[in-house]
């Protein structure tokens, strides 16, 4: 049985660039670090049948999500020697341009970075329960689904 | 037995609510819960519904009293 | 012969987290993007027979630099569908803890942004005429040689 | 012929310098020069040492007057 506690990683909105400088800036006291590899979803304005998308709304079952994301960065320290790993994604609406995920790993060398923010970003994808409501310009929406 | 039921993104569309608690008689498989919701709310593509019991997507269980059973559509994040 | 300006890729000193912002915040308003990756070098602390580096002051050949990332680049768009690519790498003094390169490449989909990051990470490490002084503590140095 | 020499890193280093003019006699081949310069100014690892010419890390050229020569160590970016 799983007894630490799970990381958050649900935001409420768009994820604001400045978290991402945040989030670099709180790194640079870490001198064992020699690479960052960041990975961020953004919603595109699609165009589907004549209508634009203007945002996408998210929802979760959030208490499953964060325990599979638990799993997920429990896997992906003991795969990858990274020093650190953070996952945001946003809740609720996101307009188009705007971001709605970010993943930031952080290791000695690159390729252990770069490998574990692919594995992240693969992960989530396909086994954390978020469901998208793309929102058209003309009110309209349809629900979403990863390819 | 009594199972709490959570629905999702165009599941919970369809059903017009986010949850409700069912009480079900004769001890019904996932696999007939799950039909029976579906026809109830006419959820279309049955098959790309995922069903989650106390947050553990193995289907292989048996259903207990007080159990969480969520109908999810396919994961859309990033 | 290329007719076309090389972009500038080089900037005095350590690339603060704010421009890795500012960059985001740029392409929020292109709404045929859907993915980010990002790629970013920090000066690592390293010890090496009981010194520990402080800071590397990098130089360039730079106009051999920018003409051969402008190939690079070139390559890159014509090898990966990416809406556009940034690169940015520090000269002079980097202190531990800060960033010395920054790649930024964008794309409708994950897959063709990461891949033009690491592309482009591999490419610079290995075809830029960068070189690096390893500063140590007590003002010795070492000259650094990429692995 | 005159041939602009560029010294970077641990050549410059050692040279003491980062450019200079040198008047050469005879034609001498882009390795004749190198080991030239090596000697010169006791340039380690010489085998690590590329040569640009007019920027281009062909090596295959006979040297012109006016060219440009770089002795590069290893890169080092990132």
């Amino acid at each position: 049985m799983e007894k630490k506690k799970p990381k958050k990683i649900f935001v409420q909105g768009a994820i604001p660039p400045e978290k991402i400088a945040g989030a670099i800036a709180n790194h640079q006291s870490k001198t064992n670090i020699g690479a960052h590899s960041i990975f961020l979803g953004q919603i595109r304005a699609d165009e589907i049948e004549g209508r634009t998308v203007s945002a996408i709304e998210y929802t979760a079952y959030e208490e499953m999500a964060e325990n599979i994301y638990h799993e997920i960065r429990e896997t992906a320290f003991s795969k990858f020697n990274i020093t650190c790993a953070h996952v945001y994604h946003s809740l609720g609406k996101v307009k188009t341009g705007e971001l709605c995920l970010f993943v930031f790993t952080s290791s000695a060398h690159r390729k252990m970075a770069i490998e574990a923010c692919n594995y992240f970003v693969e992960e989530i994808k396909t086994k954390l329960p978020i469901f998208g409501k793309e929102i058209f310009e003309d009110e309209t929406h349809q629900w979403k689904v990863n390819k | 037995m009594n199972i709490n039921v959570k629905y999702f993104g165009m599941i919970a569309e369809a059903a017009g609510k986010t949850e409700e608690v069912l009480e079900l008689e004769g001890n019904p498989s996932l696999g007939e819960l799950k039909d029976r919701q579906v026809k109830k709310y006419a959820i279309k593509d049955p098959q790309s519904v995922q069903l989650a019991v106390n947050q553990n997507l193995n289907t292989q269980v048996e259903l207990q009293d007080g159990d969480e059973v969520a109908f999810l559509p396919p994961f859309a994040g990033g």
